[in-house]
């Protein structure tokens, strides 16, 4: 019964009662963080935000991908090993044994079907399983998932949205009763459960001691994670021992921490990466010279080092370095004003004399920083810029209510849902279905773009991606370079991910497969 | 001679904020029930204790405030049936003078902008001819044009009181309510004004409501005076007549109060114990009698009725013959 | 009597201004947002869904009626679901009220008895340097923007004298070392009840810079209105009299005097109550604490209207119970009160 | 009789924005024990500053120049000023002319007397509540229970100045300054309150100043008064004497300008002008520009007191002639 | 309805408007507000002559140069854009001054007459006004002004809409204040027994008395609205990026406070010294017009 599972959980909330007693309780090695990611929701199945790097040290999928460069693709978690049927449509996981959930319910086949059909019902992220064609529970231990079309279930299985596995008990409590989930909660293998959260200020997380991984010296039996929304301040607390470790430092005051023996800074490459869509419904914007000749006129040196203090690469169109089906064949636009007012005369519009509305989301730093510069570029080719912040909401709104009057510059930070930006990135943002363009299925076709060519070549990789792993790459290659050359939007730069750790803390790395996990405090130690 | 005002069981009730918790509604009875009639050319003086209800009668009578009940007949025009919007022909024939001299002028105001504006609200003078007309009214009050651009606190009490009757006269009214026009004054500048009134009316044939507590002064320029007590009239007559006899007790021990400015009488104040009772709560019967030497019984009882006694006069008291 | 009836008519009036408050903010949230339903789901809606919520929130029905439902959900303490966080409003607010009430009570506490004082001295010495010097002050207190303010003294206290924490409430530390039983949630209070002497210190310490921060604002304000007011009773002609009297220097000012001048004042402490409200948004982002300041601009930031409307009729709702309560101490320091 | 108060050659300034107000210019005068003192004038002319004075009472602006200002043997203005404070409400009390703003609104009335009474004598809280009945008792106050525990503003006017008398004579005090104890107050309340101050003056035998503006009060209330005009004494005597053969001519304007019973229809005896606004600033008498009488030396010279008869002075040339 | 004009200089007599120039000059503190105030008004108003980058104060960028620090190039250091910080002080003092001067005026334009005709009509009149303006008053002011914006959209503009709704009810106050204490004095009804009708009495009799109390406020309010449009910009409601604004400003450079100071600080420094002179003035002001005035 969901008391039952509630109860299992109770411990963590009433803690021993304050007392100040004589015998002082040796005080447990707790990790001080302070983070700037918020929880919009504790319900791991509908989670597709920031939450997520608090959920995946609480849950596990059945696999974790790694990082670009590791010997063996794939850490297995909740299963032990794998198998892929020949024609690619059917993969078979044989599960970890003796794994129990936070609430004390058995892990096993019947909860795996369970999860991922509450994903493939309402998770945020369900589309990961569009391949999908059902789960079947084999045994106990073993667990089936057939295929409508051959896909990299591997891969989507270790995806850090939708593929959790939660206890069953919960699924259904949280199912009967829709606030189940507005507390902090823990219903997962993972090795830490929340023991507290307070709302825009604080996450506890104690140790599962019962974690089938074990647990050495070192490790932290408690977590605390301040939610701190000022860079200032989280430097200030990092600087002066307040906390551990600190993410989302200001990139121009690197410097102080990278002179400081004290602490070692790691620039890691990250699937995050910027975009700027063209609407092509409106003129000029409809006129692919129009909009390569802007493609041309963005400053991408100046932006790289504006917006992330030179912490970034240009981007090779919508995929983000190292992730599949990323090739540096793909044509990169350079800093070419000439060529830009070339084409521009070419369109009919010499010395410009056309203006251009842009949004970009004013919770972004990053975009705020560099948007003026696209301003002053432009402004030299005749192109004038109008910027305009607005709140993503009221950003995303304007461009999904009416296309034909919408911004004609869309900002947009984009990350992969799972690692494969061919069926995420290129498909969601560039793909465009049989209804109008502004009711696309994939929702990000911010461009309202569609291209006939394009669409051919994105469905014929994507069926091939788990059975043909090069051909497929080839022709998303094909497909991003026709989309660089259709130019329906400007590919800024891939960002790189920054951390700052203290030397008595070892055992960090950062797997850019997982955006938005800074840590999986399950690898740190402390060194004393 | 003809009434210039006549004023019928007229009554000003204000209703006070508050009391619906206890659920009665609490009046102050500040006019209750006065007839009065002033003839053409004549001054009546009303005198009276503070609070008793002469302001509140001056006021109805200009119509500066809604009567409770009862009528005001200006002229032969009954104007409290008038619409107020139709007033304002009406307004040209009545004018009023207030006690504080300063006060009753807009301090942002130059002289010849306060004495102007009844000229240009009625606009009976064509832009040219208004500052001839207001210097005109200057010297009537023995100022000059040098005050023309003067503001009030640019001029002693008595110079803005000059200004305040020059502003009544602009427009040639038949009455002017003077409702303590030299209270705030001094003597030796009372006396100015005192004599400024006497001639204006002669010279102009004015109306006056002489309103004062001083005694005195109401005694030297009045016709006839009316005595008030609690919102009721209780005695009118003949100035001198009043004054030689008060016939009332309450014009009696009023008159008895005064600090007259002779050693030799000697004569001791006559004090009349106990306090003005509230017009929240007048007394019943005769509204005296709590502080009356002579009162009986019936005075609690019965209110006696302002009544003519002595030919022209009249009293409200039981025991007047 | 009188008394009864001026609080009963100060309940009745307030209770109006709270209806118009509701109803401003109900037109401001509901009718200005074009669509309401999408934005609750957020980016991946499905026409579908929007549907479904537009339903499920009444959005389809006319607005007075929506507004009647509204009202009739709020006197059951129901404000809606927040958009952003998905947890009923009435939640987050209450959840985070006690971190802004001891933030702002104790900022306002400050204020007062810094400010009172300092106007008091100020007019005992009219003119000399000591006013001069205080005049100053509580100008300088007025002028300075609260979100640099802020700044400033974490720089000073924290970075570089190392005397006061940075930010948020208390230590985390002391979560495992001393942990606190929750009983009212109100830190200081609780740490006080269970007799957590570290915790109660710890978070007294975390206090400060916040509190010192929001109070700049209402002492200089204060200081300025008690000294304005001390200055006026000072020349009244009762105070003459106690002077006619013998009456003790000190007597005069800090009883005959006082008593009079802290009607003003309290006014004013009441007024002050909407600035420090709205003080606590820039507080509350710079020192990371965890109130409804932070949560109010996050849900302004993010367009989640639920949230803004609760917010709204919360502050509304404080700020009018404040001063209802000023002017009810009002009756008891002066008895001419209930007459006005 | 002996001499109770002194004042001599009193000379007072304000610092105004305006520049310098020379107030008073030589005020002189002496109050005898156990008789009521009037002091009368025209609006602005000195008389509640010098009664300020006095107690020194004075707002910062205003600032003695010279004088003296002795009261049972002792120069008030030497005085250090705790030892001025147990003059205060203990050897001389005051009154003023606004009873409603002179009592402390937020205190009852019986907590204001009680810190009066405590203040000056040795009685403890009890006593002195008992001491504060009594006195309102003998200021001819009803129901005294109630009175001691209402606020001013439940209080009539009348009531209030009664209230007032009571805390100045509630220290036994020797002086009673009464500034326009009247002027605020109906003729029938200003009858009962002056009478109330004869009666109390005889029963504790204190000396009263008492400043009007009204000559009738004068008339009928003191035993000696002054005249004052333009911050200078212009006549001084005893009442008789002054009403029955006024030596200044401001004196003598001021009694004509006064309405009398049957002047009705004749014109008054006005006195032509106003008074100066700054009287320090001028040389000669500062009636001289109103007076029917000045001559050449009035404007070049300032008129000393002059004996007329005994203990009846005035500051005029012509006082010579008619004496 | 004909509005008569308000007679305004005409008014004061000119000794009066002498004197309160006389003590401004008189009291260094004072003079040294006005000073200021003159200052920056002169620097709005030439701000592209005087700014010694004029095109980096209105947005350009100049990615060179991001976050230099103080030199002789730039005096007040960069930005991270490489802007000229100077520049952006110099010409964010227009909107800083002129966006509070435009909600000052329509705040006393739509407040005043109101007051004055609650304060001058009484009754249900006064009372339905009051409630409206109590009403406004409720909310506090800058969330009142965080709930317009976030309703009307952001925007400088509407961040100015939004504090003019929240800030006309203290003007309505004071004009009542002031004309409930003329309704007792006789030249109001001298004017009415002469026939003058309601609505010049207001504007002619009872408004320019309001002048001097509501000049006072005035003053003082326009420090205060520098800092509200000053906080909604830092909370991202009021003026948009690029534009220079000093809330703004503060708001981009707290997070380079620790290492590039310069950034935050001087439009920090330039909103309390404007805020301070204001004060200050508005203080003289009120111990010239009405010492005991107070809100
Ligand atoms: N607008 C009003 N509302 C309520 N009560 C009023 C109003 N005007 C006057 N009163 C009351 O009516 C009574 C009569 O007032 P009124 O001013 O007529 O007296 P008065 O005889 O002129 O007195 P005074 O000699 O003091 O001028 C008083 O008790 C007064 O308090
Ligand atoms: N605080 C002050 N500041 C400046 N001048 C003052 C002050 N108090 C009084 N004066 C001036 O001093 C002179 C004497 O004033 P005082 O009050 O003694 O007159 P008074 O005879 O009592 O008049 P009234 O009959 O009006 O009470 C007047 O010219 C007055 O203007
Ligand atoms: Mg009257
Ligand atoms: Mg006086």
């Amino acid at each position: 019964a969901p008391a039952a599972s509630e109860a299992a959980t109770e411990p963590a909330v009433t803690e021993a009662p304050a007392e100040s007693q004589p015998t002082e309780p040796p005080a447990p090695a707790v990790l001080k963080i302070a983070n700037t990611a918020n929880i919009t929701t504790w319900d791991p199945i509908a989670s597709f935000s920031t939450e997520a790097s608090y959920l995946a040290n609480v849950y596990e999928q059945l696999l974790r991908i790694n990082p670009p460069g590791s010997p063996e693709a794939y850490t297995p978690l909740l299963a032990e090993s794998w198998e892929v049927s020949d024609d690619g449509l059917a993969y078979t996981f044989n599960l970890r044994e003796g794994v129990k959930f936070h609430d004390g319910e058995a892990m096993n086949a019947d909860a795996v079907k369970k999860s991922i059909d509450a994903a493939v019902e309402r998770s945020g992220a369900s589309f990961i399983w569009l391949p999908l064609d059902n789960v079947e529970v084999v045994d106990d231990s073993t667990v089936k998932f057939n295929l409508k079309w051959a896909a990299p279930v591997d891969l989507i299985a270790s995806s850090l949205y939708g593929a959790w596995i939660v206890s069953p008990k919960a699924l259904e409590a949280g199912a009967a009763d829709e606030t189940f989930w507005a507390d902090g909660k823990s219903y997962g293998t993972g090795p830490y459960m929340v023991e507290s959260y307070t709302p825009d200020a604080e996450i506890v997380f104690t140790q599962n001691t019962e974690y089938w991984g074990g647990w050495n010296d070192g490790q932290y039996e408690k977590v605390v994670v301040s939610i701190v929304p000022e860079a200032t301040t989280r430097q200030q607390m990092l600087e002066g021992g307040e906390v551990d470790l600190a993410t989302a430092l200001p990139v121009e005051n690197l410097a102080t921490f990278e002179s400081d023996s004290n602490y070692t800074v790691y620039k890691e490459p990250s699937f995050f990466n910027y975009l700027g869509f063209f609407n092509t419904l409106k003129k000029p914007l409809d006129d692919v010279k129009v909009r390569q000749a802007l493609s041309y006129a963005i400053p991408y040196d100046d932006i790289i080092a504006i917006g992330a203090k030179g912490l970034g690469t240009q981007s090779y169109g919508p995929v983000p370095a190292g992730v599949f089906p990323w090739d540096d064949s793909v044509f990169r636009y350079s800093y070419d004003l000439d060529k830009a007012k070339a084409l521009l005369k070419e369109a009919g519009y010499e010395n410009g004399g056309f203006s251009i509305r842009l949004t970009y989301a004013s919770e972004n730093a990053t975009e705020e920083a560099f948007a003026p510069l696209i301003k002053d570029s432009f402004a030299q080719i005749g192109v004038d810029v109008t910027i305009e912040p607005l709140a993503f909401g009221q950003q995303w709104e304007l461009a999904k209510t009416d296309p034909a009057n919408a911004q004609d510059m869309f900002l947009l930070l984009y990350w992969p849902t799972y690692s494969d930006a061919g069926a995420d990135n290129m498909w969601s943002m560039f793909y465009a279905g049989a209804e109008p363009p502004y009711l696309n299925v994939t929702k990000f076709n911010l461009s309202y773009w569609k291209n006939d060519e394009y669409n051919a070549l994105m469905d014929v990789a994507g069926a091939i991606t788990a059975t043909d792993y090069e051909g497929s790459k080839a022709k998303y290659v094909e497909a991003n370079k026709l989309l660089v050359e259709e130019a329906p939007a400007v590919f800024f730069f891939d960002t790189m991910a920054v951390f700052v750790v203290p030397n008595r803390i070892e055992g960090f790395k950062y797997n850019l497969n997982y955006p938005f996990v800074h840590f999986f405090f399950y690898e740190l130690r402390s060194v004393q | 001679m003809t009434n210039l005002i006549e004023v019928h069981s007229l009554k000003k009730h204000f209703r006070l904020p508050g009391g619906w918790l206890s659920g009665e509604t609490k009046h102050v009875y500040a006019v209750d029930g006065v007839d009065l009639s002033i003839a053409s050319g004549e001054t009546f003086g009303l005198v009276g204790e503070s609070g008793c209800g002469k302001t509140t009668l001056g006021r109805m009578i200009l119509r500066l405030i809604e009567p409770t009940s009862g009528k005001v007949i200006f002229d032969g025009k009954d104007i409290t049936a008038i619409e107020k919007s139709r007033m304002k022909p009406i307004r040209r024939e009545m004018q009023i003078v207030f006690q504080n001299p300063l006060s009753s002028l807009s301090p942002r105001l130059r002289v010849e902008q306060i004495i102007a504006e009844p000229l240009t609200t009625h606009g009976i003078l064509s832009k040219e001819r208004i500052r001839p007309r207001v210097i005109e009214l200057l010297e009537q009050v023995g100022l000059g044009r040098q005050h023309l651009d003067r503001f009030p606190h640019e001029m002693s009490g008595g110079q803005c009181q000059r200004v305040a009757v020059a502003r009544a006269l602009a427009l040639n009214p038949k009455l002017i309510v003077l409702d303590e026009p030299t209270s705030a004054l001094d003597v030796s500048v009372q006396a100015q004004i005192i004599n400024l009134l006497d001639e204006l009316k002669k010279t102009l044939g004015l109306t006056y409501l002489f309103i004062s507590h001083d005694l005195n002064v109401v005694q030297h320029i009045s016709d006839r005076i009316g005595v008030m007590y609690l919102g009721k009239l209780v005695e009118v007559g003949d100035a001198q007549d009043v004054f030689d006899e008060p016939l009332h007790p309450y014009t009696q021990a009023l008159f008895g109060a005064i600090p007259m400015p002779v050693v030799d009488t000697k004569r001791e104040l006559k004090v009349l114990e106990g306090n003005v009772p509230s017009p929240v709560n007048p007394p019943s019967g005769c509204r005296f009698h709590t502080r009356c030497p002579i009162a009986q019984k019936m005075c609690q009882e019965t209110e006696p009725a302002l009544r003519p006694v002595r030919g022209a006069r009249q009293a409200a008291c039981h025991f007047v013959e | 009597m009188q008394r009864l009836e001026f609080i009963l008519r100060r309940l009745l009036t307030s209770l109006f201004v709270l209806v118009g408050v509701s109803i401003i903010t109900f037109a401001i949230a509901r009718v200005v947002p074009n669509n309401a339903a999408a934005m609750y789901i957020g980016p991946k809606a499905r026409q579908e869904d929007i549907d479904r919520v537009t339903k499920q929130l009444g959005l389809d029905k006319p607005l007075p009626v929506q507004y009647l439902i509204y009202m009739q959900e709020l006197t059951r303490g129901d404000l809606g679901t927040s958009i952003a966080t998905k947890r009923p409003v009435t939640q987050e607010l209450t959840g985070r009220l006690p971190a802004t009430l001891e933030l702002l009570l104790f900022g306002m506490f400050l204020a007062a008895i810094i400010g009172i004082p300092l106007g008091v001295l100020s007019a005992r010495s009219q003119g000399k340097l000591l006013d001069v010097a205080v005049r100053m002050l509580s100008i300088v207190g007025v002028s300075m923007p609260a979100f640099f303010l802020g700044l400033i003294l974490q720089i000073i206290f924290f970075r570089n004298l190392d005397i006061l924490p940075l930010a948020g409430r208390v230590d985390a530390d002391l979560r495992f070392t001393n942990p606190l039983t929750p009983i009212t949630n109100f830190l200081l209070l609780d740490s006080f009840l269970t007799a957590n002497w570290v915790t109660l210190k710890d978070a007294f310490l975390h206090l400060i810079l916040p509190a010192v921060t929001l109070a700049a604002y209402p002492t200089g304000l204060i200081a300025r209105m008690t000294r304005a007011a001390m200055l006026e009773t000072l020349e009244q002609d009762y105070i003459r009299t106690a002077r006619a009297y013998g009456i003790k220097q000190h007597i005069i000012i800090y009883q005959y005097a006082l008593k009079n001048a802290v009607s003003p004042t309290l006014t004013v402490l009441g007024l002050t109550f909407a600035f420090a409200l709205t003080g606590t948004f820039f507080v509350e982002i710079i020192f990371n604490w965890p109130g409804l300041g932070l949560f109010t601009v996050r849900s302004l930031l993010s367009l989640d209207y639920p949230a803004i409307m609760g917010m709204t009729l919360f502050g509304a709702t404080g700020y009018v119970l404040i001063n209802l309560i000023v002017d009810i101490v009002q009756t008891w320091v002066d008895p001419r009160v209930s007459l006005k | 009789m002996s001499v109770l108060l002194e004042v001599k050659d009193l000379n007072l300034e304000f610092k105004t924005s305006r520049g310098v107000l020379k107030a008073l210019n030589g005020i002189t005068f002496e109050v005898r024990r156990g008789e009521v003192f009037g002091i009368v004038g025209e609006t602005g002319c000195g008389k509640t500053v010098t009664g300020l004075s006095i107690l020194r009472l004075l707002p910062r602006s205003a600032k003695i120049t010279k004088g003296m200002i002795k009261f049972d043997g002792i120069n008030l203005l030497d005085l250090p000023p705790s030892e001025m404070e147990q003059v205060r409400g203990g050897k001389a009390a005051m009154i003023f002319q606004d009873p409603s703003s002179s009592l402390n609104p937020v205190f009852t009335i019986g907590s204001q007397l009680v810190r009066v009474i405590r203040q000056h004598t040795e009685l403890n809280a009890k006593q002195a509540e008992a001491r504060a009945s009594e006195t309102l008792d003998a200021v001819g106050l009803p129901d005294i229970k109630r009175i001691m525990t209402s606020y001013p503003h439940q209080l009539s006017g009348g009531q209030q100045q009664r209230v007032m008398i009571a805390m100045a004579l509630s220290c036994r005090p020797q002086l009673l300054l009464a500034d326009e104890p009247t002027t605020a107050l109906d003729v029938t309340i200003q009858a009962q309150i002056l009478k109330l101050l004869r009666d109390l003056q005889k029963q504790f035998d204190i000396s009263v100043i008492l400043i009007t503006h009204n000559l009738g009060v004068v008339a009928q209330t003191c035993d000696r008064l002054a005249v004052l005009y333009a911050g200078r004494v212009a006549e001084i005597g005893s009442t008789h004497d002054i009403f029955n053969n006024p030596q200044h001519p401001y004196t003598r304007g001021l009694m004509n300008a006064i309405p009398k019973p049957g002047s009705r229809g004749k014109k008054m005896a006005a006195i032509p002008g106003t008074v100066p606004s700054n009287p320090g600033e001028m040389t000669g008498c500062p009636f001289a520009p109103r007076c029917e009488f000045a001559f050449e030396r009035c404007s070049m010279e300032t008129p000393a007191l002059l004996k007329a008869s005994e203990g009846h002075l005035a500051s005029c040339f012509l006082v010579e002639h008619a004496g | 309805m004909t509005i008569p004009a308000i007679p305004t200089l005409d008014i004061e007599s000119t000794r009066t408007w002498r004197h309160v120039v006389s003590v401004i000059v008189r009291d260094p503190l004072s003079l040294a507000s006005l000073i200021i105030i003159v200052a920056f008004i002169l620097m709005a108003v030439f701000a592209n002559q005087i700014a010694p980058y004029p095109e980096q104060g209105a947005g350009k960028t100049n990615a060179a140069n991001t976050m230099a620090p103080p030199s002789a190039d730039n005096l007040f250091g960069a930005d991270k854009l490489g802007r000229d910080v100077l520049s952006r002080v110099i010409v964010g003092a227009r909107s800083a001054l002129i966006i509070p001067i435009f909600v000052v005026v329509f705040a006393v334009l739509l407040g005043a007459p109101l007051g004055a005709l609650a304060g001058y009509k009484g009754g249900w009149v006064d009372e339905v006004i009051m409630r409206i303006t109590d009403l406004f008053l409720a909310f506090p002011s800058l969330l009142l002004a965080m709930a317009i914006a976030f309703a009307l959209g952001r925007g400088l503009d509407k961040a100015a809409i939004a504090l003019i709704i929240s800030w006309w009810p203290w003007y309505t106050r004071i004009a009542r204040g002031v004309a409930v204490g003329l309704r007792e004095r006789y030249f109001v009804e001298a004017a009415q027994a002469a026939g003058v009708s309601d609505a010049v009495i207001i504007f002619r009799h009872i408004l320019p008395n309001t002048i001097s109390p509501i000049l006072v406020q005035a003053t003082v309010d326009m420090g205060t609205v520098i800092l509200a449009m000053g906080g909604l910009a830092f909370l991202g409601l009021g003026t948009q990026p690029p534009a220079p604004d000093w809330g703004l400003m503060v708001s981009e450079g707290r997070t380079y406070m620790l290492n590039q100071w310069w950034i935050a600080t001087y439009p920090g420094l330039a909103i309390f010294i404007v805020v301070l002179a204001f004060n200050l003035l508005g203080d003289t002001l009120r111990d010239i017009f009405d010492p005991r005035q107070y809100r």
